[in-house]
């Protein structure tokens, strides 16, 4: 059970809620969230978008009932969180280059951060889509030294990739299977994926995923994996 | 261990009736991370076959009003490596680890039978009840003739005690579990998933690439609760009932219509502790009820 | 008339495809006080037997998540007192009234068909499958030989077609379905409620008098989904869908999965105007699609 | 729909919400409320507990889900109503005796204060019984002439009936068996029945009680009956 201290819509359809956690929390891994009985049933996954000083951000889309009983909890109601879970994003050393898709962005705020933090000399550099509406761009801005945004096209028209740029994209499957292709053999591409989730923990084998190494679960194993490793190419 | 929920299943002893059910609980490593396992009556393992299987492709869960449906298709390491890595931690475990084990056809059930002989398993459930695989184990479920021929075969064969898992989605499950205890069983379980289908009719498209799936979860409580009941005044052999059980509530009602242990599945997705909340609940329940064994209210209808 | 609506169900017109079922009607009259009847495609009358019947005693209605119990017993009062007090309203309607007809035996059947004779009912929908009644019609319904014997009867001493309507809880609803397409069933309709039970741990009872109950209501929708396709798929004759259809988009995937008609029942209580919504929401579905009819979404599976 | 204009406990575990509603509102009628999308699925009955200038009150106990929903409502918020259903009490012209018990003096208080308006010269009486706390008491106490108050006891030691008394009786069932019991046989004795319900309407014969003239509806026919009717003798 954990609070909440704030949940608003920042753009049409698009909230943010932050609620009271403490723990070690890595960019690119996810909770189960759920504030509601048994209807539906299951908790939804959500992205960690943002943890700083015992207060852990969701960036999430309104899509059906969970997301949408999500965005009506009002500061001070409880929301019960398991996690975190999966593995994130692995630390990365050289340059970076972040690729998001509409609300794929949520999890890519936070590992922005996170590079810059540690990576204090390191480049970094996003790509920003859109279908209609931008949101969270400033958040971007601030965290990253160069932000390109892309509203209504193909944001892999514009992409460049620098040599020894580490490449990590969460968005829409076509846009990252588009990134997967435009990027250079050489250059390390990392995939943030979805699965359909029960459990979260790699129980139920609900969102195996088939990987060169055979299936992986998208929960436990991943929900980040190597591009070449989901075929992605 | 509690006086009021030790539970005898046949002659295997059960600190108490809570079982997480099979292909819900993979191995149990993962639910070591919120609890310890040995405060559990037992555990099932995910459903075994001979060969390693990769599973179902496409979207393999759905979600239903207040149901899951499932379309795994027995995705599994296979029986060697299970033995191999799975079991020697299970083994070390003090609580009852149920191994269950589906199969394609008799020799590939008889091959796992077999090789599960090797090891010191407490309780075989043999699953004749999978909706998930084509040439899967539920064409033995469905018929009292075939479920009684596989399990006579099985039992015969295997150095363990045999707890049948039923399909609901066959023949009136009374007279298949029937046929299962004159074949040798020393317990039935029910149910497996009912058989379900899901459209996403925003794609125009059928969900599941197998087409039909597994339906579980709190929807098919009463359905579940009905058929332990009719297996329960059918056979004399004890019955671990399953399906929908969500609450303490749900497994004292499954237990009162003479279930002797309880399953629980989908919930663990819910409430990874539900187990626990339950086994309280019935702690609590005999407390106060002034029970010495939760057998008292056991089959009392 | 809605063209995108406008259905064919054998020979008979219907407006549009949405007919509330049986049992969650009466007789109609209830729902007149919310909207206008002739604005369905038709409805079910509550199911009548030759005689009348007081129904079951103790509680008839219990809550299971997201489903509905029921052990109403075919109240009803009887044939006779239909075709006298129900009929001549009814048949002013425009509207297809579907009378459907219980029975406990060969001979109740036939007479209460027999009667029907006199009147002009469009169509006839026997009840072969309704579980609450010890001496009742579901014990025809389990059994594909029973279902069709009872069937061929009746379709041979009716004036009027005939269309059957499945239990979900015997054999293969498919291999039913054929039985009865076989012995001249003009249609199928299908699911009735499936078998259950429910117990009130608290008063360490059985809620039902007659021990197991109907369920029906969202829970039972992948079921009754797959059983509609699985039936579709076996029969030439038009098929009603239903359970669980509580909104358009359930209506649609029924009729992709090759319904020709759909049935709406338990969510007639949770919303009055359910059958109103549904066929606004088809008729929506079909403009924003530019379907000249509805058919060209059916089957696609 | 509905809007909520107050809904507070009055004691423990019983509530009482008041909701704009313009109609006809008859004493002993009831409504079907829902305040939820399928969880639970049906609507849950309610007796009319007071109407007046366009605002419909209800007192009632939080006994399970439903019950515990409706009382967290806010003032502003929603609630799904149908009704006003059934027949109610019928129009009483002698003097009244109400006998209520626990949560069944529900609706037996707008059918005092009515009478009261009705009948400025009958004589009405009230007995109240509660296991353990009273409420609702000072509103009986305001509209009657007379209240007899038990808690703990058993109301019908103390009942004394007038002759040409009409009696109402609301409660748990055995309380109004036995004052249907006691009441000599020359009073008309109605009692108001409660039955498990579905549709509210007649239309699913769910709560159907055998009378004397065969089966009828609790939703349609009722919620009130006479007692002999009932075989509450
Ligand atoms: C690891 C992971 C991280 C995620 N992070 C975010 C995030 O940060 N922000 C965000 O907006 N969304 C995120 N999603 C997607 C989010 O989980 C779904 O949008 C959400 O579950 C939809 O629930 P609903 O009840 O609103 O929609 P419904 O469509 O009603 O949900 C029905 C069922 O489908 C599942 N489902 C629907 N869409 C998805 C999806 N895209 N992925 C997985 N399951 C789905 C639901 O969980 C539910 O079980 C993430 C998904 C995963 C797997
Ligand atoms: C005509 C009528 C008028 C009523 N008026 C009032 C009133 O003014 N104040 C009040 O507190 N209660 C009243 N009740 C009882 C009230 O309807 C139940 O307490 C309520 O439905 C319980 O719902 P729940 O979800 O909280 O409980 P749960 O026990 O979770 O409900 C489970 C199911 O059982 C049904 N149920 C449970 N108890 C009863 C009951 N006593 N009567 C009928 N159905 C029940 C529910 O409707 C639901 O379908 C009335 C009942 C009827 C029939
Ligand atoms: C994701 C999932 C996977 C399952 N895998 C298996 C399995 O491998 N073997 C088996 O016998 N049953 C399997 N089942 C069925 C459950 O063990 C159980 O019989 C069923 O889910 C009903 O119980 P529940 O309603 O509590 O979930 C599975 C169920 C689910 C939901
Ligand atoms: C209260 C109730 C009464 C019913 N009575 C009948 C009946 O008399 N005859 C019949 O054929 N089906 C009867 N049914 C079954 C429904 O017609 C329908 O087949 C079933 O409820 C599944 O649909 P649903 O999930 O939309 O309710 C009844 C169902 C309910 C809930
Ligand atoms: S969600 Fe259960 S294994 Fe990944
Ligand atoms: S509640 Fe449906 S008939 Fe009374």
């Amino acid at each position: 059970m954990a609070v909440v201290l704030s949940n608003e819509f920042v753009s049409r359809g698009i909230c943010r809620m932050t609620v009271a956690f403490k723990g070690d929390v890595l960019p690119g891994q996810f909770f189960m969230l759920r504030a509601w009985d048994k209807d539906p049933l299951l908790s939804r996954p959500i992205s960690v978008h943002d943890y700083e000083d015992g207060k852990l951000t969701f960036l999430y889309q309104v899509v059906g009932k969970g997301t949408e009983m999500l965005s009506r909890l009002t500061p001070q109601s409880d929301v019960t969180l398991q996690g975190p879970l999966g593995n994130g994003f692995p630390r990365i050393t050289g340059d970076l280059c972040v690729v998001g898709g509409g609300i794929g962005i949520a999890p890519l705020y936070y590992l922005v951060k996170n590079y810059r933090k540690h990576n204090p000399d390191g480049k970094c550099r996003v790509y920003l889509g859109f279908r209609d509406v931008a949101y969270g761009v400033e958040d971007f801005e601030q965290a990253a030294d160069e932000v390109n945004l892309d509203i209504g096209g193909i944001i892999t028209d514009q992409l460049q990739v620098a040599s020894g740029e580490v490449v990590v994209t969460c968005g829409p499957e076509v846009m990252m299977k588009s990134v997967a292709k435009v990027v250079p053999a050489e250059n390390r591409v990392y995939v943030s994926l979805e699965a359909h989730m029960a459990c979260g923990i790699g129980a139920c084998l609900g969102c195996t995923c088939a990987t060169k190494y055979g299936n992986r679960k998208v929960c436990q194993d991943g929900p980040v994996f190597l591009r070449d490793e989901v075929f992605y190419v | 261990m509690s006086k009021q929920l030790a539970t005898k299943f046949g002659e295997i002893l059960f600190k108490n009736p809570v079982v997480p059910a099979s292909g819900t609980f993979g191995f149990g490593r993962e639910y070591e991370a919120y609890y310890d396992l040995e405060k559990l009556g037992g555990l099932c393992s995910k459903g075994l076959t001979l060969e390693p299987k990769p599973g179902n492709s496409g979207i393999r869960l759905w979600e239903t009003p207040a149901g899951l449906m499932n379309s795994i298709g027995l995705e599994n390491p296979g029986i060697d490596a299970f033995i191999e890595k799975e079991w020697p931690h299970l083994k070390e475990l003090d609580t009852v680890t149920v191994v269950n084990v589906g199969g394609k056809d008799e020799e590939s059930y008889l091959q796992a039978i077999e090789k599960l002989n090797a090891i010191e398993v407490k309780l075989i459930e043999l699953n004749i009840s999978c909706p998930n695989v084509k040439a899967g184990g539920m064409a033995y479920g469905m018929k009292a003739k075939t479920a009684g021929d596989i399990t006579k075969k099985v039992v015969k064969l295997s150095n363990h005690p045999v707890m049948v898992k039923l399909s609901p989605n066959g023949d009136s499950v009374a007279d298949i579990a029937k046929a299962c205890e004159e074949s040798g069983a020393l317990g039935i379980s029910l149910i497996n998933t009912v058989q379900g289908m899901a459209i996403d009719y925003k794609k125009k498209a059928v969900v599941f690439d197998n087409l039909y799936a597994g339906l579980s979860g709190p929807a098919v409580k009463p359905i579940a609760l009905r058929m332990t009941h009719q297996v329960c005044q059918a056979v004399k052999i004890p019955v671990m009932g399953m399906g929908g059980i969500s609450t303490w509530e749900d497994a004292l009602e499954f237990i009162m219509a003479g279930a002797t242990c309880i399953q629980v599945g989908t919930m663990n997705f819910v409430n990874p502790l539900a187990p626990l909340d339950i086994i309280d609940g019935l702690q609590a329940y005999c407390e106060k009820e002034g029970l010495a064994n939760i057998a008292e209210v056991r089959g009392i209808f």
